[in-house]
């Protein structure tokens, strides 16, 4: 996992660049420039360290649509509603490199007055579309994409003056990935960090978001162990400015134990591979899972999140809106759910709730499963985080419930205990500490006694359906 | 129980398997043979691995909203292929947005698709729909 | 605070009756039966009790339409929605035994199709109207009435199959009035008191609710003082289920805290009265100040509301909409504020986040300070609760901040420390322990800090406002 | 700073009086004279007042909905009671439900009101129309 020369960053540059015309119009040199020139209050990094320094959880939408124009307009509602963080989320196309369809989808969506693609498709809009964004707005801006290769999409994205990216070569390859080698995908995602590392030479910090998206049922531990890995792998090319995280469980304890543990435990591994001048934050992203049609309980999952994420103390959150249930929400849908998150954590921001004795618990707990997975992985990888990711995998000591990923064990079988937590029923080779095992076997047992014949599989499609049916537990009777 | 032989698949440059994994879950104890393809499958790959294990019915799921723009052509490539009167279903998050359903079931049919479930669809019905419609195939009452 | 001798109810019910021509068909007998017959489930004081026994946090909005067929149609979206108790919120005119002009604005909305009225006018429509609605839903039903007088409406409510009302002759003059003396509402109080407990004693139970709804800025230790010295005055009449309340200030440890100490403080002084074999349940309303126009906020307010009333374990909470600051919400947005909250409810109710020591420690304050309120008041009532409510109200003992009526002392002035907790600024005559009140101070001094000029006034005016503006404290800056 | 008396009051079965008092405090503040007659006011009360004091101007709050059938005929008993010409202004949420601005503010204009206020409103946009109204009515500016 040694640092990429330039010789090798520039040449595989040439051939990413090649892929759409508008890789011709990126100038390293020139990029470098027009962020320096920005001002500091509209780089994500200085306002994600400014949030830390106040104790403040900032809040960012996704919204992406196919048109430029229409694109501006939908982020200015959303940063009238008091988006911190403005998001490009980007089309399926884009994310999947088929730029001539995101192009047909482009071009239908403008006869039609409508976007027919699910995103913006930002290769497409180009270096200089990205910076009509860019201007248009006072907030900072994320190009948010997933998936094993997004190279294109971060050249255009960052020379058009976005200051952060959604990245990370396990979270995407298992999330977004089917048999995308996650080797290949690892050499992908390296390149895209030493280009950020290129530019944190020349003064200008970018952000890098890890995170797992894939989270109906996953537990923290998993996901926060495969973003430890791609912040140990980011790092290494360079990566100065990195958030660690993971989506919203609804369980408060846990969720905000989370919030609590992962920064802490990033810098460790960090530490101990000797990578230093990294600043660290935390993010978590409202429920990720199937949400209820109905919109008065999408607002409660909502706000539950935004709960979480002050006991936890978020640097950031990522939003849902009323209408996701749906499908891509109407701007004004979008905004309310920006609006209700801000006015959760603007309320609750002085009230000093904690501490909270159930939270320490469950910090101990998750301490305890994301080290004993890091290291087992680690120690597969003969201390090399690129080996322990893909070993890691292979072995089934990171296992991820529902990836599609065709590496991917699926052995690990999660469930709800009797207090909604996200507890392993069946850890597969997943190593969580005897001890913790056999509590969460307790802890599961709990809730099997009210449901002595169930299956454990009919158990997790009752819990996949159950919060998009208006509940957390699905009771009998 | 059926014993009718299943493709299933999510199309196109889509990811989203949750929903259909607990579909092939669900079909697999009611009997079916189901044969998935996956996230991000082809057209191609539809009719080449319905050709390859006779099908009885191809169901594509579509969430990320781009099935407007993936999942018409796909009957006109099973007659190419020779699967004339293959039952085909359709269901997801279809379109981009909240659009009225009357619409956007109107265009799914008229791409040929025999039924269009929308998002939070039970497998409960979907297995009842596929049982009646085999049977009527067969000319047989299920 | 004698219990009435039937002979005196009976005699001034005659003249109660004779107010309006509804009144003439009510028959006591006659109703006590039609009650005996209708089955437990759908009478509030056995869902209370079954709540109670389950830990479960019952859900009721506020809803009230002129006519007939309107106000069934919306119960029965609210009872979709997923309400367990439904209201019928009775119009101002009725509340002032302005019944003519009620009618005049009853049939004045029949003809343009739409409520000109701002509730149901329950009196006009009758004993055989009122079973329609009773009839025409599953769930117990409420009448929503507040004034110093409200005997009529009574009667003609609870003959016609409603099992609970909101109640208080402490709490409806300081909230509802001006110069209703407050001597004369305890004998109107005690004559709908007296009539509750003839029910109870013909085996017919029906629940009291007890809280203040005026709410904005006042510290829960008035608010439950008056609620606990109403309960007194009810329990001398025979009332046999009561429940005690408030309103949500949005300090979510000050109001778990109030739900926690509420019943117990209550009970303490009903057995020290003597009055025993009350069931005691608890409720608190969402946030009864100015709301924000922004729907998105109005949720955060409303679920919030909700995570208060699952950490104080609230027997009942009754919920607000998002249209609130517009006006009567639709009856979507209704349900909406409804399902919101039961979803919240739903997801949390499992999870045991308690103990939270900040929890325990405003309990240990308020428990403090409504015991050196109420003791106060009865030592200069003589031991007599009534006497204690009059001379309490005349020595500035009970003060609650913006009440409209003429006797109270407007000498208490709160405002919110700097963590948002509803402290008194200056206390007036009301008897807070003197550590205590050196706590408020200490707590209001760290804000005060941050805008050291500022007058008390102008801090209330800031306060009162803040929650409308999208905020708790407002910040400057 | 104004010298002007105002009469001020909640209208009808209205028992709101936060907000009244809210905007009565910023009135005293500008200087204005104000008597209130608090909660539960009826348009005779607001007349006599009016006429006692030789008001310049009233100004009605209603916060309950009940502003429809409370508010009409004040204008009429103003002119009755010789108080021609006064200043009448009435704010508040002044119908039952969210009803489009424009049509409730032009009900009220109608009833005779000089100016309408949806609830909301800030006591220094009032201070600064009564300021203006004043000096109008005097033929100074303000
Ligand atoms: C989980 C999820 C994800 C996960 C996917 C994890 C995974 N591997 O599946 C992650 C986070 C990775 C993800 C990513 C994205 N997502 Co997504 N996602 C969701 C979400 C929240 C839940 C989907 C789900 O799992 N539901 C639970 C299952 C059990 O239900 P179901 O999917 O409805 O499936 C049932 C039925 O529909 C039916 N069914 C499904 N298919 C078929 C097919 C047939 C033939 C039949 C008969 C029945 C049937 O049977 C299933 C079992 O009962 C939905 C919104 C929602 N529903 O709340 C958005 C949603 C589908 N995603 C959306 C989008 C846009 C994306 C992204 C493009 C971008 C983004 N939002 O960041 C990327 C996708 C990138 C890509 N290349 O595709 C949009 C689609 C927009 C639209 N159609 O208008 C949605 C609707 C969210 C929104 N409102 O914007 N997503
Ligand atoms: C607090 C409150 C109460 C308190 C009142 C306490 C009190 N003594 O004032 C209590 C709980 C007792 C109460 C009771 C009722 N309420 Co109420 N209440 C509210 C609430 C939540 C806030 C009002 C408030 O204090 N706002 C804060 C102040 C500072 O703002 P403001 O009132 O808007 O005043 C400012 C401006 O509007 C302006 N202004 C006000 N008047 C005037 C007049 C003039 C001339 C001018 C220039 C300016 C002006 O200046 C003020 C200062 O800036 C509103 C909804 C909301 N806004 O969120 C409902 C609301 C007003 N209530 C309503 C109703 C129906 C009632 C009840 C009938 C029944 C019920 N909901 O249970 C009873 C009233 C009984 C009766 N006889 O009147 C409805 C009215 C419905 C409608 N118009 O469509 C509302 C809108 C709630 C709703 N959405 O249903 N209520």
């Amino acid at each position: 996992m040694a640092r990429w020369d330039e010789d090798r960053f520039l040449r595989v540059r040439r051939e990413v660049l090649s892929q759409w015309p508008s890789g011709a119009r990126v100038d390293l040199n020139e990029s470098a420039a027009y962020h320096r020139a920005m001002p500091e209050a509209r780089r994500v990094p200085w306002k994600l360290a400014w949030a830390q320094e106040h104790g403040q959880t900032l809040v960012q939408p996704r919204a992406g649509v196919a048109g430029l124009e229409q694109h501006i307009a939908l982020l200015r509602i959303l940063e009238q509603a008091g988006a911190d963080f403005l998001p490009t989320t980007v089309d399926s196309y884009t994310r999947e490199r088929r730029y001539a369809d995101a192009q047909r989808g482009l071009e239908q969506s403008l006869v039609e007055r409508r976007s027919l693609l699910n995103g913006f498709p930002a290769v497409n809009h180009g270096v200089d579309g990205c910076r009509r964004v860019v201007e248009s707005v006072n907030m900072p801006l994320f190009v948010r994409t997933a998936a094993p290769d997004c190279r294109l999409t971060h050249e255009v994205a960052v020379a058009g003056g976005f200051t952060a990216c959604t990245a990370g070569p396990i979270v995407f390859s298992l999330g977004y990935a089917k048999d995308y080698p996650v080797q290949n995908a690892i050499e992908a995602w390296q390149y895209t960090y030493r280009m950020v590392g290129w530019y944190a030479e020349r003064g200008v910090d970018l952000n890098v978001e890890h995170y797992l998206a894939i989270s109906t049922m996953v537990p923290h531990a998993i996901a926060l162990a495969c973003a430890i890995l791609d912040s140990l792998i980011a790092a290494a090319q360079g990566v100065r400015d990195i958030t660690v995280g993971f989506g919203q469980q609804c369980h408060l304890a846990q969720d905000a134990a989370a919030l609590r543990v992962c920064a802490r435990l990033c810098r460790r591994y960090l530490d101990a591979a000797g990578l230093s001048g990294v600043r660290l934050s935390t993010l978590m992203t409202q429920w990720m899972g199937g949400f209820p049609p109905d919109e008065g309980q999408a607002f409660a999952v909502i706000c539950l999140g935004a709960v979480a994420a002050y006991l936890g103390g978020a640097t950031d959150m990522v939003t849902k809106s009323a209408q996701e249930a749906a499908g891509i929400p109407t701007p004004e849908a979008n905004a309310a759910g920006v609006s209700a998150s801000k006015m959760v954590l603007r309320m609750l921001a002085d009230q000093k709730l904690a501490p909270i004795p159930e939270i320490a618990r469950e910090e101990a707990i998750l301490e305890a499963e994301v080290t004993a997975i890091v290291d087992r992985a680690l120690e597969l990888g003969d201390g090399d985080a690129t080996l322990a990711a893909v070993r890691g995998i292979e072995a089934g000591i990171i296992d991820v419930p529902f990836s599609p990923h065709r590496a991917n064990a699926n052995k690990a079988l999660p469930a709800r205990d009797w207090r909604g937590a996200v507890r392993l029923l069946r850890p597969g080779q997943v190593p969580i500490p005897k001890e913790i095992q056999e509590y969460h076997q307790a802890e599961l047992a709990r809730r099997l006694e009210h449901s002595p014949s169930r299956l454990p599989w009919e158990l997790l499609l009752e819990d996949v359906n159950a919060i998009s049916r208006g509940m957390l537990l699905e009771r009998s009777g | 129980m059926s014993t009718a032989t299943l493709v299933t698949g999510v199309i196109g440059a889509d990811i989203h398997n949750i929903g259909l994994r607990i579909l092939e879950t669900a079909l697999e104890d009611a009997g079916f043979k189901v044969v998935s393809l996956g996230i991000l499958a082809t057209p191609d790959e539809f009719v080449r691995a319905a050709v390859e294990v006779s099908a009885d019915a191809i169901l594509v799921s579509s969430l990320n909203g781009h099935g407007e723009l993936e999942c018409p052509g796909l009957r006109g490539k099973c007659q190419e292929g020779g699967l004339e009167g293959i039952i085909l279903y359709v269901g997801g998050n279809l379109v981009v947005g909240k659009q009225p359903w009357e619409d956007v079931q109107g265009r799914f049919l008229a791409m040929g698709y025999d039924r269009v479930y929308p998002a939070g669809t039970t497998p409960r019905q979907v297995i009842l729909d596929l049982t009646n419609d085999l049977a009527a195939r067969k000319g047989t009452t299920p």
